[in-house]
């Protein structure tokens, strides 16, 4: 018996899927929806102090590779997200509240409400590339990295893990810098910066003008990220872009992921993706003599 | 990516109300929706009101990019990505479509596609959308101005209700104001006739991703924009609630 | 009439189509076929110091969105190419040298030799992701681009063009680097940090593990970067990343770009990809009413 | 990416030369060729050898990636792209197969397919490849042996001279070393009668964008590796030099 159960600091999961932050995790019943649809755990919608409409459409263009989006993190706001959050307690599969903000201060209070109305962990945006003031500016530089890090950890029991940028020379020094802060996990990667342009039109489709590229143009970037930090990092990774069937979940695997996210293929592939990646992850597991997920995780680097 | 077309013929259709045609080699369901990119703007969802080679929209004016569209003249250029969404299911049963206001488009490559009897409700006479074009088609139209001034005296709920009592219809195909559509529901639910209902919420991605367009656990994107009588049922939001673009409650 | 012609630094080109390093280019021959096949310039494979037989096989996998590949860069030693070049001299279009070297003086040493055997103009490969001890290290780092520059343009007369690494957080301040250190065009983007692993080998694919994506998964990356160049440069920029078709040549040029490289194109359309750019570019120019390349350049800023 | 396959069968065909089945769901044109992953080693081109619904390639232990491909047994895993290449024109013509040493791998599945006589040529007797299956498939078939332990006691090339005086061939269809061929083409020329030629360069990317296996101005890969008359005729470089992984040029 093949064995799919996975934990990620002291989050369990039955299975090592997750649904990725931003992607149908705005309401409660959306979440329950992907727990149902089959995802080990889910990521909600960066949530933010105050609510937040995002910027105009139109926010996403479909690309044969992708996706290149600029919701420019909507959302309800802290408040009225934790009243959804506590809805849905106790919930049949664990979920992580991603944040974002623009202080350290206000990331630990957001937090903490997270933590509170039942998340069973903390996911830290500090990667968003298209949202100008929050984001990219921060999960860049280590410094902040690991003040925001540290002072999340401060406010709440539940794991802490943060979501890195592929923006970045380095990923690694910034993934370092989550562990030394005492972060519990990182996740990678985020969107990569990118623009589409209409030729007719003559200018950007995005009303933000730029925007970040998930789905399947961005799977061998984030395979590497996350080959590089398994190489330099103790603490565990969680692998997330452009994962749309079980090879790629076990590329990132093999990578050195213990876990990993969802996203694109949610639209692509249908909210079936998850149940898909999953059965087939078995049958190649079985087939390859690996009893659990851990056995297969890193083995790339043998 | 969008494709850029180009507006061939304007026809204004009611006082608020314009069609736009364009060529546009993309195969679509009745039912079906574009998201129409006004550059500069705003990117609005719209309901496809010709699905043939040469395809239409027809927009009544809401807002800026409404607006905007409408006054968008042949020759000018806009952009449709799409189609998106699921279409009315078309069978053999007998059909009674009901249409208020600009809800009226879907329903056009309905009536242009199966035989049924139809209700155009509006507000006032100068409202009436496609009368002249689907007595081509229907045998029985019955029209409701909340204005009495045409027709019925009253909204197309009550109209539909007494056409049901009387004709043996075995569905009901509809797209209107929610709260017209919540109430053509419980009028079906009563009776037993199973319906189709083509409904909107804010919507950015259109593919199902965003979760901006959430109505329950269903994405009106993808999952509809039509239901049906069995997933209505185990939508308690429909007619009471949706989701403002932030994502936040708000009661219909 | 639409007049397709481009001037680059002072570098003529009959359409705005130039041939990517790395593809088809290390024989005089295989240059001489990609002008016939349409480029208006063409760019040759890296050249260095010494000969070099790059990466052990496989160096290339074919993904669904592009190319991850590791050639190591393979090239007959200046020498030796320097009579390849001479030898196709005086050509019907220009051949742009890419030449990359360990230390600046190396460079401008082999610079000196590609003007001396015809070379119309020099690339200067800092951003090759995947050669350890070259480029990247380098292509990162603004005051080691400064000095590579300087270098090179005291050694040649020749125009210089820079290529930029998108695996940074900050594309911008390397083209500035560029253009203070005299530079006459940077050219960006090239691939992008990648890796492929096979579930079933549970290893890397590349022999050297590591590789560069390539091909239409990093177009909007590409076309990002060269926007972001053209709000803070004067000097031009050459786009490259992904362009298959005239749509995508257009999105580059409409970002900022004068001309335009194809790569991958190449291998995934065939050579007859650049007569289909450039007549397809010709009618939407005509269509849209652009005299020419230059009224078309930026049009997506304003 | 690269297909992980499976070997069904491994086959001795020489004292050299295995043979390994596969199962393998893609179609492959006689001619064309694969490029085999032997992970942690390297990967090389092989010709495909059977094009039916199980595939084979057939190898000659050459360097250290040959054999270790040769060394795999039953149950062990490799992996393949591609079908890469142009493949043989399979035309009605009246045909000649000339075949020297491991050269017979893509000949194969063209005797299986077309009427021909054939010539295999081999270093010695016991280097003979595919004579009894080829028997199966050709009225005519006639072995040349360098040192005359079996057969015509001399090269392919007179052999296949001494044929093509008698025998009214239209063509001529041939693959092997590649002084083998480039005398093979000048007998050809000199009687007019036209043929097909699989080469070989160096190849890394098979997809045509590397340029390592640049013939003159065509790429083996892709625009190869068989080449006809017409286009051999362009190519000054065909049996006189070719070029090493670094790309410098050296003589034949
Ligand atoms: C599936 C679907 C099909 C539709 N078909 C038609 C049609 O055929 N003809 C027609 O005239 N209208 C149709 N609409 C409604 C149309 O999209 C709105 O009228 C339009 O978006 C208003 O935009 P505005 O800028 O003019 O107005 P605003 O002033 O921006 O808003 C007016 C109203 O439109 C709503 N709205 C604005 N943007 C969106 C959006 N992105 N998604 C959903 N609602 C939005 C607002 O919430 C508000 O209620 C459809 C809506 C949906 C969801
Ligand atoms: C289109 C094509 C079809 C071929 N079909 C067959 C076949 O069906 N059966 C068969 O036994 N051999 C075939 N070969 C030759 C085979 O690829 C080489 O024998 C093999 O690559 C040798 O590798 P090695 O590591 O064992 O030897 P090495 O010691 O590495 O080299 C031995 C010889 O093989 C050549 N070689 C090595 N790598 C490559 C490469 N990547 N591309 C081209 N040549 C290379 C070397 O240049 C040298 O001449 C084919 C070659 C080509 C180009
Ligand atoms: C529409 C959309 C919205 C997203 N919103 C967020 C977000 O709010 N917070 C976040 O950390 N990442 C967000 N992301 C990034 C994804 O979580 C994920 O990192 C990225 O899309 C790569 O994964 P994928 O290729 O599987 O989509 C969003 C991505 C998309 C496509
Ligand atoms: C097989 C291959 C070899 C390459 N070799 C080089 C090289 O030697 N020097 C260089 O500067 N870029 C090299 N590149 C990068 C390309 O020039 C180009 O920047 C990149 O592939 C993006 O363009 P594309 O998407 O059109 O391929 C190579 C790319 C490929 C695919
Ligand atoms: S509009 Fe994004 S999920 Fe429906
Ligand atoms: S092997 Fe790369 S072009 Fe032929």
């Amino acid at each position: 018996m093949t064995d799919l159960t996975v934990r990620i600091a002291s989050i369990e999961m039955a299975n090592p899927s997750m649904l990725a932050s931003g992607i149908l995790d705005e309401t409660g019943e959306s979440l329950l929806r992907m727990m149902t649809a089959g995802a080990g755990a889910v990521v909600t919608k960066s949530i933010g102090l105050a609510a937040h409409d995002g910027h105009r459409n139109p926010c996403i263009v479909e690309i044969p590779t992708g996706y290149v989006n600029a919701m420019g993190l909507p959302n309800p706001g802290m408040e009225e997200f934790a009243e959804e959050l506590s809805s849905i307690m106790p919930s049949p599969a664990p979920v992580v509240a991603s944040i974002y903000a623009a202080s350290a201060e206000d990331f630990a209070l957001i937090a903490a409400r997270m933590e509170n109305a039942g998340a069973a962990g903390i996911e830290l945006n500090l990667s968003c590339p298209h949202a100008s003031g929050y984001g990219m500016e921060v999960g860049i530089d280590p410094a902040s990295v690991s003040r925001i890090v540290s002072a999340v950890k401060d406010a709440v029991k539940v794991p802490v893990m943060a979501k890195l940028t592929p923006n970045t020379a380095d990923i690694v020094s910034i993934g370092k810098a989550v562990q030394d802060a005492g972060g519990d996990a990182v996740v990678a990667i985020n969107t990569l910066k990118a623009m589409v342009i209409s030729p007719e039109f003559a200018r950007p489709v995005l009303s933000n003008r730029y925007g970040g590229l998930s789905g399947p143009a961005i799977k061998p970037v984030g395979v590497r990220a996350v080959y590089d930090l398994y190489k330099s990092l103790d603490i565990p990774i969680v692998g997330v872009g452009g994962i749309e069937n079980w090879r790629d979940a076990a590329e990132y695997i093999m990578a050195g992921a213990t876990c990993f996210q969802v996203g694109s293929a949610v639209g692509r592939v249908g909210p079936e993706v998850f149940k898909d990646i999953t059965a087939g992850l078995e049958l190649f597991m079985d087939s390859y003599g690996y009893p659990d997920v851990e056995s297969m995780r890193g083995v790339a680097h043998e | 990516m969008s494709d850029a077309v180009v507006v061939k013929e304007r026809r204004p259709e009611s006082k608020d109300t314009v069609t736009l045609t364009f060529d546009w080699d993309v195969h679509v369901a009745p039912g079906q929706f574009l998201m129409v990119w006004i550059p500069g703007l705003d990117e609005i969802p719209m309901s496809v009101s010709s699905v043939g080679p040469e395809k239409s929209v027809t927009v009544r004016k809401a807002g800026e990019a409404s607006s905007a569209l409408q006054d968008l003249q042949p020759g000018d250029r806009f952009a449709v990505r799409g189609p998106y969404g699921n279409g009315y299911n078309l069978n053999g049963l007998k059909t009674l479509v009901v249409g208020g206001g600009v809800g009226m488009a879907p329903l056009m490559p309905v009536l242009r596609t199966i035989y049924a009897d139809l209700v155009i409700g509006a507000r006032s006479s100068d409202e009436i959308l496609f009368e002249e074009e689907a007595s081509r088609y229907c045998n029985v139209i019955r029209i409701s101005t909340d204005d009495g001034s045409q027709g019925f005296h009253g909204n197309a709920v009550q109209l539909a209700e007494s056409l049901m009592d009387e004709g043996g219809y075995e569905q009901v195909i509809a797209c209107g104001p929610e709260i017209m559509l919540y109430y053509l529901f419980q009028a079906c639910e009563r009776r037993g006739i199973p319906c189709q209902l083509s409904l909107e919420r804010y919507m950015k991605c259109a593919v199902g991703i965003c979760g901006s367009c959430m109505l329950g656990k269903e994405r009106v994107c993808v999952d509809g924009p039509v239901f049906d009588s069995g997933r209505l049922r185990m939508l308690p939001e429909f007619g009471r609630s949706k989701r403002d673009p932030a994502g936040r409650l708000i009661r219909i």
